[in-house]
């Protein structure tokens, strides 16, 4: 028994309970899959087992000795690695500089780069992660991202490695690749924890696989001994893949209608090339894809939060000649931010105040300019019944609610302007399961109401379930519509890699 | 004959430049190193007029200007670890705390030095630095007198900033702190201790403002006079964001801004021009401004700068 | 009986830790208001303290010091007004200041625009004097306020357009300001009579501020204040504007996001704070100075930040804090006179008051990661 | 170091035996080896001359500050306030209506009006003999001011005035640094003027700045005047003279007379040279290059001149 792990508690500001006396024993040399919805604790835990967060109570036994890991210097020290969900990589530094950072003595001289360069030349031909040591992180695509953080942890000497959904980020082929480095790893004596959404990727890679939900331990067990449909159960704690009753969506009118959009990411680099597609009144329009292709920038285009270029652009009607927010306004757009916090909520305002937020100039709101107090908090209550947000006053800050009830917010809010075309980016990203099925019950009921909804999700899963037609993009472009029936799932899958995969195939 | 004398005037006009511009390159090259770890210091008016008050102070009672200078550090010492108490261990806002600081540096010098000498003492001096000619060099025909007969802490002056270029480009140290002022959560992650280092940074930055301000109270002039900083301060800031946040950069700046400075009192004192003289003292500042807007502000400055680090829960 | 992964009390600490939270949400209330008065009292105090230990070092008698600041504060009505003189311009800063902080946008050139609004007044007082008062008063107000905001709106400018950063910009363009009115009081302002100081030439009776006591200097210039301070309040706190300022404060993002128009914001507010401080610069002259002189103000800018800080930037609590540094620099000139302390002393103790304000942690709203989205 | 004030209570109403209070207003630090210093050292002599009880305030140099600052003094029964500096004419014309029984007098100044009342030393005089010594000394000439104020100003086209007297193409320059705290800055200047106008002789007029000027001399080795008070151990060897303007005499006079209640109200006191003592002109020997004879001569004859108003010192002059 390598690592054990137990009784570990962890409340966050707000009691918020990330992880409930959660116990998790892995085994040298295994691969040892971390399996739970979003939100179910998988970081938290793995984060302190990495020292980035204390808990509250519980202790750590590491090679049989107990240990505490107060910071990651201990857990470095440990010889622990983690390759956190959102990459830490100094954007500014090189390669070869991020992954000697911190590992040297102060005063030592960079000079000495050559030999790390070498050394990452022989881990990359040893392990297959070609990377050019001299390049800047910020000119690396994702996946090459990915290679180093893992480098960072080769190169350190690791024996215990930690992944948080490495390969949500991923294309498939990627996958594989870093799915047969894993085993590689493992069988080279390495023991590794590995965080997914994903089960394919359980029963490709892993030993043994343990589930939480909502914070607590399910159960831990071998991968040769469970099946599919119980992990599903563990993990949500029912019969999964809730069939949403839904009618056909019959309408034929056009409300949002695209050609040519085109958009850059903040590197300025063309992110999104030649879009085009349409969304119908009462019809959800899913947009697969692996994350980091282009959907954050369209999503963001769309909703006139950066420039973009397009030939053409019609909104319920009216061609555009810029998206600005008077006609957004005009039109009726709701919007469901990918980044919750970063960008649907301003956190130290009450949640009453976070309710109008886009509608804090209009009446009732504003009166003459001036805010109206009673009915910004009737306004609140009403929308915090109607969508059982759990808050004890409308007054609070909303920093002190769980990421679920933060995102409720934002879709209560969004929705309640019953908007002509409803832009949803990630809406259940790290809610928990009761706060993700009622989020797809309100958007359908927004699309049966007669909304345009297009929906962008990196989760299969979620497309499928919602989506009257999905559309994949890929590199920027869209590369092909399918109907949303299970049997299409692989193709989708082989789609998001890019067609070459499909000749590689043929 | 007559370009001789425009020669001579050359050489005065750039000797004074290296003299104008050795204080805001101790208190820059601090400024620099701080901002590099990601905190903003605009209390150096105050804590240079700390390390005049002290320099000159100290080096009159003990008639060392050694002992004088060994106090001067320590107060920049003293200054930056309060500085650091308040922005990184406190978080709080580092412009606030840097206005409090330049309140409490004009305060306590002016203060000070109104108890401890009086006013019927009038004013003192104490001997200060002398020039040092280094050999051979200061022989040099036109660059000699400019670059190799200066004071000792002119030439020192250079040489901090040739050590922050080493450290922060050639050192582990250096990759620690541009990490932590660019993303200190993954320094963090890596084993860097952010907090320690930001300490350090800041320290320096206090350092390097005490030694600006002692400058001019015990090496370019030999008096201590209240507010004796005039404003060099605020002027740091500006060269540092003008110069990049980098060494060399602000190394630049500062020697542009006195070169400006030396032209000024020159055009000042031609015979016969008709261009009121705040024409010319308004120069700096200006250039500064034009400056700042020619890097059409993408200018690349460390991304976590201003803000506070909040470890993991 | 194993070592504790964290420090040995962390179990104790979690139970302690729900217990709190769940206690706070019904305390919370209560505690935010009490805190947010307590906080600044307990800070002024320590700053005294501090300043008294300073002086007692020195061989001053804090006792006697501080009974003579305070009669020289609070002694006798002419003492009262005074204060209230001094408050007036420390006001209209910590105003200025309060709106900018509040939409974190950090407008340090607060001092130039007090000038540039005390330059235009002594304009329109000097050569539009033949008006009557009810239009030449309101008319070199409007003067000032538009001087201010335009210097405040250059560095809005160039920080939108150029994303120059503003706390350079607005430190440089102060230096310019008054240099230009040096140049304007030895030159073109200049009066014109023999042996004359550099200053303008006094303006017009007509613009003078009426006076609220005759005998004493308190001019209706601090009832503006006064009345300002609550129009600020609502202001920020009660329309939809002000929800605009305060949210692109904190979140631009999220601002933008809400279709606010960050950029049109930042203008409007770098307008607003430099119109105030012009304003204030513009009473300072049609109301007490009566003429321009190449140091109207003697850092009313600076100390306007620390005005606004002491009270987390809340324009009613402005009036308060105003009127404390007010009795600060009033008073500290009857200490010299009786008690020979260098009235260089309170710019140390105002320094003092926020670090202390900052150490009792009175404003999480400027001090916590939320801010640091900007 | 104890703080320069007597017994004088916190209460504004006097004791019974009323004492003589006397009170100096100065828009600086009075340790400025300068012009505040002057009126400060006047104050200390009205002390010990008089037994006087004196006490003084150091104001920012902020106008809006000035009337509050006489009326403190004034309301505090105090029988002679002494605002040092032509900045406080307003505000002493403002207050003095209300303390009837005050006397106020404002340096510099040349008017008077009631108990308001004017004392000023002829600045253009003074500064026309420190000329005459210049100009026979030198041909290029530098001047390094503060700001321009009157006083300043003045000096200076008396200095020049002088200079071209004793030597027609005397060349000058001139730099104003625009305050008074920059040391550095004034030093700067010198050394500057030295160096590209090749200037051989300097008068410095900034207060306390001034101190960067006498450095500068030393370092440049060029000669100059210290002015206001004996500067000689700034630049042992560069000061050729030092001019000792002492503002305190004709302070001492009006005190004097305020004490033993013969002043006359409404009229103001200005001293020339011709007043014994208030201007002093202390020649340093041990410079390098003494103040030759010739030009020793040049300044006695050059006194008498102006004693007789036979030269207009402040006559128009271009640099
Ligand atoms: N820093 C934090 N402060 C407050 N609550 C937090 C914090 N980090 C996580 N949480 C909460 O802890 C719970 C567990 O979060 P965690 O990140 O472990 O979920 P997860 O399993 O990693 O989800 P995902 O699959 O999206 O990664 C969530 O409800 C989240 O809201
Ligand atoms: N400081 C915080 N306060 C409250 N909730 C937080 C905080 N930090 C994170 N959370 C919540 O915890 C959730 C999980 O945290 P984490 O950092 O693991 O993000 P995540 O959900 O894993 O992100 P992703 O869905 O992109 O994988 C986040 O979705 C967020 O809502
Ligand atoms: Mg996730
Ligand atoms: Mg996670």
């Amino acid at each position: 028994m390598l690592l054990s792990m137990e009784k570990i508690n962890k409340i966050f500001p707000g009691n918020v309970v990330a992880t409930n006396n959660v116990s998790l024993e892995v085994r040298q040399g295994e691969i040892h899959c971390l399996l739970g919805e979003n939100g179910a604790g998988k970081t938290v835990l793995m984060n302190i087992l990495y020292g980035m967060y204390q808990p509250d109570s519980g202790q750590i036994y590491y090679k049989g000795q107990p240990i505490s890991i107060h910071s990651p210097k201990d857990s470095i020290e440990n010889r622990i690695g983690m390759v956190h969900q959102h990459f830490m990589l100094v954007e500014t530094l090189t390669v070869a500089e991020n992954i000697i950072l911190g590992q040297w003595k102060p005063w030592k001289n960079l000079k000495e780069m050559e030999k790390v360069h070498e050394r990452i030349k022989n881990l990359g031909e040893e392990y297959g992660l070609f990377v050019n040591p001299n390049a800047l992180i910020r000119e690396l695509s994702v996946g090459e991202q990915q290679r180093v953080e893992i480098l960072k942890a080769l190169y350190r000497g690791t024996d215990l490695l930690i992944l948080d959904e490495p390969t949500s980020v991923l294309t498939p082929q990627e996958t594989v690749q870093l799915l047969n480095l894993l085993r590689g790893l493992a069988d080279k004596g390495l023991t590794i924890i590995f965080i997914t959404h994903k089960f394919e990727e359980v029963f490709q890679v892993s030993d043994r696989v343990t589930v939480l939900r909502d914070g607590q331990l399910v159960g831990t067990t071998d991968t040769a001994q469970t099946t599919f449909g119980e992990l599903a159960k563990w993990m949500v704690g029912r019969e999964v893949f809730m069939d949403l009753d839904r009618s056909k969506s019959n309408s034929k009118e056009v409300v949002l209608s695209v050609r040519g959009l085109q958009a850059t990411d903040e590197r300025g680099l063309l992110a999104v090339k030649d879009v085009s597609f349409d969304v119908h009144a009462n019809e959800i329009v899913g947009i697969a894809g692996v994350s980091g292709n282009g959907q954050t920038e369209l999503a963001l285009g769309l909703a006139g939060l950066i420039e973009i270029k397009y030939d053409r652009l019609e909104l319920c009607g009216q061609e555009l000649k810029k998206i600005t927010a008077k006609n957004l306004d005009r039109i009726g757009f709701g919007h469901i931010p990918e980044d919750r916090q970063g960008m649907g909520l301003i956190l130290p305002f009450s949640v009453a105040e976070n309710f109008i937020l886009g509608e804090y100039n209009s009446e009732p709101y504003s009166h003459y300019g001036f805010l109206q107090n009673r009915q910004i908090i009737n306004h609140a209550q009403l929308l915090v019944n109607k969508f059982s947000v759990r808050v004890s006053n409308v007054k609070e800050e909303i920093t002190n609610l769980s990421g679920g009830n933060q995102q409720k917010v934002v879709v209560a809010r969004e929705l309640n302007r019953n908007p002509n075309f409803l832009l949803v980016n990630q809406p259940t990203r790290g809610i928990d399961i009761g706060a993700t099925e009622f989020v797809y019950q309100q958007i359908l009921k927004q699309r049966d109401a007669g909304s345009a909804v297009l929906l962008i999700s990196t989760d299969l899963e979620e497309v499928f379930k919602l989506s009257d037609r999905v559309l994949v993009m890929f590199e920027g472009q869209i590369i092909g519509e399918v109907p949303p029936d299970r049997e299409q799932i692989f193709k989708v899958g082989l789609m998001m890699a890019g067609k070459q995969v499909e000749e590689e195939l043929a | 004959m007559e370009d001789i004398q425009w020669i001579v005037g050359l050489q005065g006009i750039l000797v004074a430049t290296i003299r104008l511009a050795t204080p805001l390159i101790f208190s820059g090259i601090g400024l620099v190193i701080a901002e590099q770890a990601g905190v903003v210091n605009i209390g150096l008016e105050g804590i240079m007029l700390l390390g005049a008050f002290t320099g000159w102070t100290i080096g009159f009672y003990s008639g060392s200007l050694i002992l004088g200078l060994a106090a001067v550090i320590i107060v920049g010492l003293i200054s930056g670890l309060i500085f650091a108490l308040f922005t990184v261990t406190i978080r709080a806002n580092q412009i606030v705390v840097g206005v409090a600081f330049n309140m409490l540096g004009i305060g306590l010098s002016g203060f000070l030095y109104r108890t401890l000498f009086g006013r019927e003492i009038g004013l003192l001096k104490l001997e200060s630095f002398q020039s040092i000619e280094i050999p051979f060099l200061s022989n040099l025909p036109f660059i000699g007198k400019i670059l190799f007969q200066q004071n000792i802490l002119v030439y020192s002056s250079f040489v901090f900033c040739l050590l922050a270029i080493y450290v922060l480009y050639h050192t582990a140290a250096g990759l620690a702190i541009r990490s932590v002022g660019e993303h200190p959560r993954a320094a963090d992650t890596m084993g860097i201790n952010v907090f320690l280092v930001r300490y350090l940074c800041v320290l320096m930055s206090g350092v390097g403002a005490a030694l600006g301000g002692a400058f001019l109270s015990i090496a370019y002039t030999n008096i201590f006079v209240e507010n004796i900083v005039s404003g060099r301060g605020y002027i740091t800031l500006a060269i540092v964001a003008f110069g990049r946040w980098k060494p060399v950069g602000t190394l630049i700046g500062a020697l542009i801004f006195g070169l400006f400075y030396a032209i000024q009192l020159n055009l000042q004192s031609l015979r016969g021009i008709v261009i009121p003289y705040h024409v010319f003292q308004a120069l700096p500042y200006f250039m500064t401004i034009l400056a700042l807007l020619s890097m059409r502000g993408r200018a690349i400055r460390p991304k976590a700068l201003g803000k506070p680090y909040e470890p993991s829960a | 009986m194993q070592p504790q992964l964290s420090s040995g009390s962390s179990g104790k600490a979690s139970h302690s830790k729900i217990n709190k939270t769940s206690l706070s949400r019904d305390l919370r209330f209560v505690w935010e208001r009490s805190k947010k008065f307590l906080t600044p009292l307990v800070a002024i105090a320590l700053a005294l303290g501090i300043g008294a230990v300073l002086m007692y070092l020195n061989g001053y008698s804090p006792l006697r010091a501080y009974s003579t600041l305070w009669w020289g504060a609070f002694g006798n009505l002419r003492n009262i007004s005074e204060v209230l003189v001094k408050a007036t311009p420390l006001m209209f800063t910590g105003l200025a200041m309060a709106v900018a902080f509040r939409a974190s946008i950090w407008n340090m050139g607060a001092e130039g625009q007090f000038f540039v609004g005390a330059i235009a007044t002594t304009w329109v007082g000097i050569h539009l004097g033949y008006l009557p008062p009810w239009i030449l008063i309101p008319l070199e107000m409007a003067a000032g306020i538009m001087a201010g905001a335009l210097a405040g709106m250059l560095a809005g400018y160039l920080k939108v357009r150029f994303n120059a950063n503003e706390v350079v910009t607005t430190i440089m363009i102060n230096y310019l300001i008054i240099i230009g009115t040096n140049y304007l009081v030895t030159g073109p302002m200049k009066e014109v009579t023999q042996d004359s100081f550099p200053q303008s030439a006094l303006i017009s009776a007509n613009a003078f501020l009426p006076r609220i006591v005759p005998t004493t200097r308190l001019n209706i210039g601090f009832l503006i204040a006064i009345v300002l301070s609550i129009i600020m309040y609502l202001l920020i706190f009660k329309t939809s504007f002000g929800y605009a300022l305060r949210a692109t404060g904190i979140n631009p993002e999220a601002a933008r996001f809400a279709r606010m128009d960050t950029k049109k914001i930042a203008l409007l507010v770098m307008a607003l704070s430099g119109g105030l401080a012009g304003l204030g610069g513009s009473i300072e002259i049609a109301g007490l100075a009566h003429r321009l002189f190449s140091n109207v103000s003697p850092g009313y800018g600076w100390d306007g930040i620390a005005v606004s800080l002491l009270v987390n930037n809340n324009p009613l609590g402005v009036m308060f804090s105003g009127i404390l540094f007010g009795a600060l620099r009033s008073g500290s000139e009857i200490m010299q006179i009786n008690a020979g302390i260098p009235s260089v002393l309170n710019s140390a103790i105002q320094g003092i008051v926020i670090l202390s304000v900052i150490a009792f942690g009175a404003y999480r709203f400027i001090s916590n990661k939320k801010e640091g989205k900007e | 170091s104890s703080p320069a004030t007597s017994a004088a209570g916190d209460q504004p109403t006097a004791g019974a035996a009323k004492p003589f209070k006397v009170g100096l207003l100065t828009t600086g630090p009075v340790n400025d080896k300068g012009y505040n210093q002057q009126g400060y050292e006047g104050l200390q002599r009205i002390k010990n001359e008089l037994g006087a009880e004196i006490s003084n305030v150091e104001l920012e140099d902020n106008p809006s500050l000035y009337e509050k600052a006489i009326r403190d003094y004034a309301s505090q029964g105090y029988d002679l306030i002494m605002a040092h500096g032509k900045q406080f004419q307003d505000a002493a014309n403002t207050v003095a209506p209300d303390f009837p029984d005050t006397i106020i007098s404002v340096t510099s100044s040349s008017v008077a009006k009631d108990n308001v009342i004017g004392v000023a030393l002829d600045i253009p005089q003074s500064f026309y003999v420190l000329g005459v010594i210049a100009g026979s000394m030198a041909d290029k000439v530098g001047m390094i001011g503060g700001q321009e104020i009157p006083s300043i100003q003045g000096s200076f086209t008396g200095f020049m005035n002088g200079a071209r007297s004793v030597n027609p193409d005397v060349e000058f320059s001139v730099v104003y640094l625009g305050g008074f705290t920059d040391v550095a800055g004034a030093k700067e200047a010198a050394l500057s003027m030295v160096a590209s106008q090749g200037v051989e002789f300097l008068l410095p007029n900034a207060n306390i700045a001034s101190q960067g000027v006498y450095q500068a001399c030393a370092e440049a080795n060029v000669l100059c005047i210290g002015v206001f008070g004996n500067q000689t151990d700034f630049a042992p060897k560069n000061i050729v003279v030092n001019y000792a303007s002492d503002f305190g005499v004709a302070l001492n006079i009006l005190a004097k007379q305020v004490k033993d209640g013969t002043v006359v109200r409404g009229k103001p006191i200005v001293l020339g040279l011709e007043a014994q003592g208030v201007a002093a002109y202390l020649y340093n020997e041990n410079a390098n290059v003494p103040v030759p004879e010739s030009a020793r001569k040049a300044v006695d004859e050059a006194k008498q001149k102006l004693i007789n108003k036979e030269v207009d010192p402040s006559a128009p002059v271009t640099p």
